[in-house]
């Protein structure tokens, strides 16, 4: 990797990499795929988020759904934990909590296969400085 | 189409679960239980206008939903398509019904800065931290100048997150005024209060924030070294924050002339080895340097004699965390939040008795009613609130009666506790305050460098006392001398350590003396936690004889004829509780 | 403190001089140097900081002042699965106490100390950050939540 | 210079900058108590840890209590002495102090010379509430060859440790354990004899309370003085008769050689020697050893090492067979003059009173602890039976004469008994810092040079400075000369020889700051370096007295060289008053 040598450098990289971001969010890109973020902070994976994140890995694949698995900081519920945000494309993100190997079972059936959504979904409940 | 019903336990508490079966019955009714499904969530942090029903995809927010009401929704708004409009929540400013929750972002009292990347985006991918804004905002401090951002730094108003609240702009002021040819920045990673996981998360969530946030710093005193004092207990957030740093310097964004600036800065961890004291910065300083952890008299601050004896400035995680936005937003943004003398929002670490035990967010100001009962969720199992305390073993227990005390640095020290890192325990009836205050008391024996003599001695004997008046051998002249023991140990000790480590007693006696004065004369515990002021005692009329108890007492203290009621020998007695949890008739109880 | 002899075989001594030398012999990485040996040997006998204090040129009792003064350095070996109860607020509010009694009785040793057949250790610990699931008890790696003092057998179990 | 003005007690007053706030006070005659505080002023030496919070103030506009001791004066600072609250928190700090303190003061061996005593009665404190639940911290007692440590009485002041880390850098002592449990110990709280303990005694010369003691010699002294069968002889030091007056209440630096000469006779020893004739004695075998190499050295030879190190500290000699084990065969291979005097006093002198060795009982009186384990060291035994029997410091001679109800003010001087009692103004400046070397120059000067000394007294070499250093001219050849006393600074200056930075032909060293005046046996000086200074007069007065100064003058060492000795350095001198030295370093510990 070359290293970034200027702010402008750094603003450049920072639109490419936003301009993809954006299109796989907004599911304007024809090859979007489901996002799977796992909370991996200490207190997540104590309460198994690697076993989740592994069954992800294993079952979106083994169901031949294009999905991206990866791991994320502390989502702050704690008392749900693990928790995991499922993104479908086009769609805003859901946080799900209480999630083990079944319940992830579940969310790829119902959810990810469907878009129904299941219980023990975690509303958003607080604001980002994106929109302030 | 979805319904979302709220799950949280306050919701539930007033019905919800009637709500979703009435929704499904209505759905069922009217043939349309497979094109709408009704879905049971988590909490939405509004329990104040419980139970929240919500309608997908319009987005749709009704609040204070009675089962009775699933009706009308159903019919009105699922089956006619128009919305319910008395369910609607209403703005108390204008008397609006608002009815897309996107527009009443306002209800949702958490406001993400520090916490900003955190479970949003992959810790250990700088690209996602970049796509971000990330290091935009050491770019900008390059082209704004040191004495620029410093300036910036100021007039935000933001001050130390980890406990002590001193301003962070003067911090950096200092240090940058203090000439020498070498100077560091140290970032406080050594969070040892106990129920406190705040900086944790942010290293482990978004370790490139504090990475850029020491660069801006260094650049700013003109410090070209950094080091992370972080906690050996955390593997995790060191591994991440070692991948960041690394990556850091793969772009170029740590090592030489980082973006063209000529500005060269690099840093390195240092671990932690279990000392709470080591989170005051001398004794973290000293601690750095291989030495015990043992603070120093201040003056000199580390501003001007720190690591190494040179000129240092350091500052804790959460801190750090907030600098890069403050930056690239300015200032005033930054100073728009919060309350008048503490600017931006505070990261708690949310635990004990309460529902939804959590990391949170908010502003400065924010009421304990507001982080309790709407963000937290309220007490578990349905139980009273008694106390929340703050700030740790250095913060004291408030009450009730400080519920609606908007929380910021000032408040908190007025109302006897203090701000600290930002563990928030909650208590319900059934804690012993007493006991809490010795739990409290218990660990800073442990944890007292043995440095100087009132926090060596003084805070062991505060124990001991403690440890008395639990077991009811307590007097009341033993309460005055808790008093004046505190009080000399707050007025006199070396470090922060011992100025804060009689708050849990000093609080607990202001707001719960009517439970030490029970402890001492009555020789009761109240909240019934205390052991030795306890008597199990078996109902007569309500035991049924089934033996269970004495079939699990490990002492044998119990005795009775099958189908006869059973009693207890307190001699005996080891107070165990196990009768109490194999009583299926709720005949035993404490007294 | 009680002493456990120790005799260091010459590979060892040669490890405990390679981790003072990845430090340079540098005094002020003391901590650094026994965080890495007590993680290449798992505690810390006077013997090994006997070398230590010899390679960073600083008294014995200089390094002995600093393995005692932080909580993290043992001299003492720990059990073969070593068991931590955190006691962080959390925890205790949500009963950590009776959970540790329960090992304390069912192992039949203290805190900081290692059951005789070397099996089991017992500590505490201040916060793991794990508090939404207090009260939190380790066993080496793994992390147990919500665990009651009726749990504590089927822990143990596991390890049988 | 620049000053600062500030408040104290209402009184206004003017200091220079960098001037503590308790420095200020007694400027003022304001006499803060303090503690822990410590201050070697001439000597560089100062323990200020801030840990005993007795000697805290008020200072105007400060949250807590700032400690006097190292608290430096600000601009317009206001400070208040003894308002209420500071009344207050000294007196419950102190009982704080006192509650973990074992209450024996009667059968103390510190008792009546305690600091902690001393401040107990100054603040008046009369109970100490709480204490019969109070728990203790306790800890074993640690009986070395020369010093008893009974840590249960510590009061973690740190004195100790700053003697014997940062001025003697002996290393053997050092804060170990946390909180309640803090205590200053050797490593792995072994006993001192495991330890690099050289016995200087500084520890015990500073601690405050009884933790630190000697071992008290006199109990066998007196059981061997009423033993008819024995003969019991006394050597004295010679810096005992510049500081024994100081424990009778006359001023530091008053003489009494004759009143202790009195004092001795009558508390019943056979004959009352002086150490001073074995002195001269090492200056004949010392000096003629350093000649001797001189003049290979000069004449080419590659072998012999220089510089010559003197070797009549005992502390000293522990110090490098701990680390400089390898210069083993630099310092001269002299007896120290303790050890000379038992050598001659049991064969020499036992063969001309017809006295069996057993029967003969030689005691020492020594203004040092190491003394008494050079004493017992094996190679100063002759099949089991030391050539010294007890060393006693000056401190226990004190207790004796104090027992033996002799009013030692009033004592009529007497002589030193004759032969070995005989002594001359060199060998009585050997108490003094560079007293030795000087010694050695005066006898060697002639002994080199054929030629009389033109100058007795060699002020270059006396001083106070930790490391000097002077070119002696020997009528054309010039010899370098350095004088270090206090370890540190003999660490120092060894290192440099180590390198081959210095090049010395001789250097002195004493391991006690300001030399045996100053001896971790000597009445306490509790700090003020005004009275070593007094005392090291004394020394140089009675040289100057004397009418013979010099060594190879002294008319009965020409007897002994005559009638038993033969020459210096003859085989027979060799047997008797040379050693050789032990490596005691970092031995292999592993494999």
């Amino acid at each position: 990797m070359a290293k970034v040598k200027s702010l402008a450098d750094l603003k450049k990289m920072k639109e490419q990499l936003q301009s993809k971001v954006d299109l796989r969010e907004k599911g304007e890109d024809p090859e979007s795929r489901v996002q799977v973020k796992v909370a991996m902070a200490t207190c997540g994976i104590a309460s198994g988020a690697k076993t989740v994140m592994d069954y992800f890995l294993e079952e979106l694949d083994k169901r031949s759904i294009d999905a991206v698995v990866t791991q994320t900081g502390c989502m702050g519920y704690c008392y749900a934990e693990p928790t995991i945000e499922v993104k479908l494309p086009g769609q805003e993100p859901v946080v799900i909590g209480y999630v083990d190997v079944k319940k992830a079972d579940e969310i790829i059936e119902k959810y990810i296969k469907n878009g129904e959504l299941v219980d023990g979904i975690i509303p958003m409940n607080y604001n980002t400085i994106d929109n302030q | 189409m979805h319904m979302l019903v709220c799950g949280g336990t306050g919701c539930r508490a007033s019905a919800s679960d009637a709500i979703v079966e009435t929704l499904k019955s209505e759905l069922a009714a009217k043939g349309m239980e497979n094109e709408v499904q009704v879905i049971m969530t988590g909490c939405f942090g509004f329990c104040e206008k419980g139970p929240i029903v919500k309608v997908l995809p319009d987005n749709t927010f009704y609040t204070q939903v009675t089962p009775a009401d699933s009706a009308e929704i159903v019919a009105e708004h699922i089956v006619k398509g128009r919305k319910v409009n008395r369910l609607l929540y209403t703005d108390p400013e204008n008397k609006q019904h608002i009815s897309d929750s996107k527009h009443m972002g306002f209800y949702k009292k958490q406001l993400r800065i520090a916490l900003r990347n955190c479970g949003v985006i992959n810790p250990e991918n700088i690209d996602e931290y970049i796509a971000r804004d990330g290091y935009q905002a050491i770019g900008k401090v390059f082209e704004m100048g040191a004495q620029a951002a410093i300036e910036q730094m100021k007039k935000s108003g933001l001050r130390g997150r980890g406990g002590g609240g001193f301003p962070t702009g003067l911090k950096w002021e200092i240090a940058s005024k203090n000439h020498a040819d070498q100077k560091y920045v140290v970032c406080n990673a050594d969070e040892g209060d106990p129920g406190a996981f705040m900086d944790r998360s942010i290293l482990e969530g978004d370790p490139h924030s504090v990475i850029e946030a020491m660069t801006i710093n260094g650049f700013c005193i003109g410090a070209t070294k950094g080091l992370v004092y972080i906690r050996a207990e955390y593997p995790l957030a060191i591994k991440r924050l070692q991948i960041a740093i690394d990556q850091a310097r793969e772009y170029g964004l740590l090592g030489k002339d980082i973006l063209g600036s000529g500005f060269d800065f690099d840093m390195e961890l240092r671990y932690g080895a279990g000392a709470f004291v080591c989170g005051e910065e001398t004794a973290l300083i000293h601690s750095m340097e291989g030495e015990r952890g043992e603070p120093t008299v201040k003056p000199p601050f580390p501003a001007e004699s720190g690591y190494l004896g040179k000129p240092t400035n350091v500052n804790n995680v959460e801190t750090f965390a907030n600098i890069p936005v403050i930056i690239l937003k300015g200032a005033e943004w930054f100073s728009a939040i919060g309350s008048e003398k503490s600017k931006g929002t505070k990261v708690f670490a949310l635990a004990g008795k309460i529902n939804n035990v959590g990391l949170i967010e908010v502003p400065m100001g924010t009421t304990l009613r507001e982080v309790i009962y709407e963000i937290g969720g309220g007490i578990k199992n349905g139980k009273k609130f008694k106390a929340v305390q703050t700030g740790g073993p250095s913060g004291g227990c408030l009450t009730e009666k400080h519920l609606d005390t908007p929380i910021d640095y000032d408040n908190l020290l007025a109302a006897g506790s203090m701000m600290g890192s930002g563990g928030m325990i909650v208590m319900d009836e059934d804690d012993c305050m007493v006991s809490v205050a010795k739990f409290y008391l218990d660990f800073t024996v442990e944890e007292s460098c043995g440095k100087c003599s009132p926090c060596r001695i003084g805070n062991k004997r505060l124990f001991e006392l403690l440890e008395r008046i639990t077991k009811g051998e307590g007097t009341m002249e033993d309460l005055d001398r808790l008093r004046n023991l505190s009080e000399v140990i707050k007025d006199s000790s070396l470090c922060g350590l011992g100025q804060t480590s009689p708050n849990p007693v000093l609080s607990t006696l202001d707001n719960f003396y009517d439970e030490y004065i029970a402890h001492v004369t009555e020789r009761k515990c109240p909240a019934g936690q205390c052991k030795s002021l306890m008597q199990y005692v078996v109902d007569q009329e309500a035991c049924v004889g089934c033996t269970a108890c004495a079939r699990n007492c490990p002492v044998n203290a119990i005795a009775g004829d099958r189908k006869k009621p059973h009693v207890i020998d307190t001699s005996i007695c080891i107070k165990c509780g196990a009768c109490i949890e194999k009583c299926k008739f709720n005949a035993i109880s404490i007294q | 403190m009680s002493h456990i002899k120790v005799e260091l075989k010459k590979e060892d001594v040669a490890k405990i001089k390679e981790i003072c030398k990845a430090f340079n012999n540098n005094p002020g990485e003391l901590i650094n140097v026994l965080h890495k040996a007590q993680s290449y040997f798992g505690y810390l006998p006077a013997e090994i900081q006997e070398v230590v204090a010899q390679e960073l040129n600083i008294p014995v009792a200089k390094v002995y002042g600093v393995v005692t003064f932080y909580s993290f350095f043992t001299m003492i070996p720990k059990g073969q699965h070593p068991i931590s109860i955190c006691t962080g607020t959390a925890c205790y509010v949500r009963g950590a106490e009776k959970v540790l009694d329960e090992f304390k009785r069912i192992l039949s040793v203290s805190v900081g100390e290692t059951t005789p057949d070397g099996k089991f250790s017992l500590s505490c610990l201040r916060c793991v950050g794990a508090c939404g699931l207090a009260p939190v008890v380790m066993v080496g790696e793994k992390v147990y939540g919500r665990v009651s003092p009726d749990g504590v057998k089927d822990i143990l179990k596991e390890y049988e | 210079m620049e000053t600062v003005k500030l408040t104290i007690d209402n009184r206004q007053v003017e200091v220079p900058k960098g001037t503590t706030v308790y420095k200020a006070a007694k400027t003022l005659g304001i006499d803060i108590p303090v503690l822990c505080y410590m201050d070697l002023g001439d000597m560089n030496i100062e323990n200020k840890p801030g840990g005993c919070r007795i000697c805290v103030v008020e200072v105007e506009g400060r949250r807590n209590l700032a400690p006097s001791c190292s608290t430096t004066c600000a601009e317009g600072m206001v400070v208040k002495t003894h308002t209420m609250r500071v009344i207050n928190a000294r007196r419950t700090i102190m009982e704080l102090i006192l509650s973990d303190h074992p209450k024996d003061c009667l059968t103390c061996a510190k008792s009546g010379k305690c600091e902690l005593q001393d401040m107990a009665v100054k603040l008046g404190v009369r109970n100490i509430p709480g204490q019969e639940y109070a728990e203790m911290s306790t800890y074993k007692t640690d009986f070395s060859p020369s010093i008893i440590r009974e840590m249960d009485k510590c009061i973690m002041c740190r004195r100790c440790e700053t003697m014997c880390n940062t001025v003697q850098t002996v290393g053997a002592l050092n804060a170990v354990n946390r909180g309640f449990m803090a205590v200053v110990a050797p490593a792995f709280e072994q006993d001192l004899e495991k330890s690099p303990c050289t016995y200087c005694g500084q520890c015990v010369a500073v601690c405050p309370t009884g933790a630190l003691t000697e071992v008290d010699s006199t109990p066998k002294v007196i059981r061997a003085l009423a033993d008819p069968t024995k003969t019991v002889i006394v050597q004295t030091a010679p810096a005992i008769r510049a500081a024994l007056g100081e424990e009778f209440g006359m001023a530091p630096g008053t003489l009494v050689t004759g009143k202790m000469a009195a004092a001795l006779r009558q508390i019943g020893f056979d004959y009352v020697f002086d150490t001073d004739f074995a002195a001269d004695l090492t200056i004949m075998e010392e000096g003629t050893e350093l000649l001797d190499r001189l003049t290979r050295h000069l004449n080419g030879d590659k072998n012999v090492k220089l510089p010559i190190l003197t070797s009549c500290c005992p502390g000293w000699v522990n110090f490098f067979e701990h680390n400089f084990n390898d210069m083993l065969d630099v310092p001269s291979s002299a007896k120290s003059p303790q050890q000379m005097f038992g050598a001659i006093a049991k064969t020499y002198f036992a063969d001309k009173m017809s006295v069996k060795r057993e029967d003969l009982v030689v005691v020492s009186v020594m203004p040092c602890l190491a003394k008494k384990y050079e004493a017992q060291r094996d190679e100063f035994k002759v099949n089991g039976n030391p050539d010294v029997d007890f060393s006693i410091s000056t401190r226990e001679l004190a207790h004796l004469i104090k027992e033996f109800n002799i009013n030692f003010a009033d004592l009529a001087d007497e002589d030193f008994d004759r032969p070995l009692g005989e002594s001359t103004g060199a060998a009585v400046i050997f108490g003094a810092t560079g007293g030795v070397i000087e010694a050695a120059v005066r006898t060697a000067y002639e002994v080199h040079t054929g030629k009389k000394l033109p100058k007795m007294d060699f002020t270059e070499l006396r001083g106070m400075e930790g490391i000097r250093s002077a070119t002696i001219d020997f009528d054309g050849l010039p010899i370098n000369i350095g004088v270090a006393h206090g370890l540190g600074n003999a660490r120092k200056l060894l290192e440099d020889v180590r390198s081959g930075k210095a090049n010395y032909h001789a250097i002195e060293v004493m391991a006690c700051p300001g030399g045996c005046i100053g001896g971790g046996g000597q009445p306490l000086h509790h700090g003020d370096s005004s009275i070593l200074k007094a005392r090291a007069a004394a020394i140089y007065r009675e040289d100057a007295e004397k009418p013979i100064r010099k060594s190879h003058e002294n008319p009965y060492i020409h007897k002994l060289y005559e009638e038993f000795l033969g020459k210096p350095m003859s085989e027979k001198a060799h047997h008797l008053l040379h050693t050789h030295y032990f490596d005691k370093g970092n031995k292999d510990i592993y494999i």
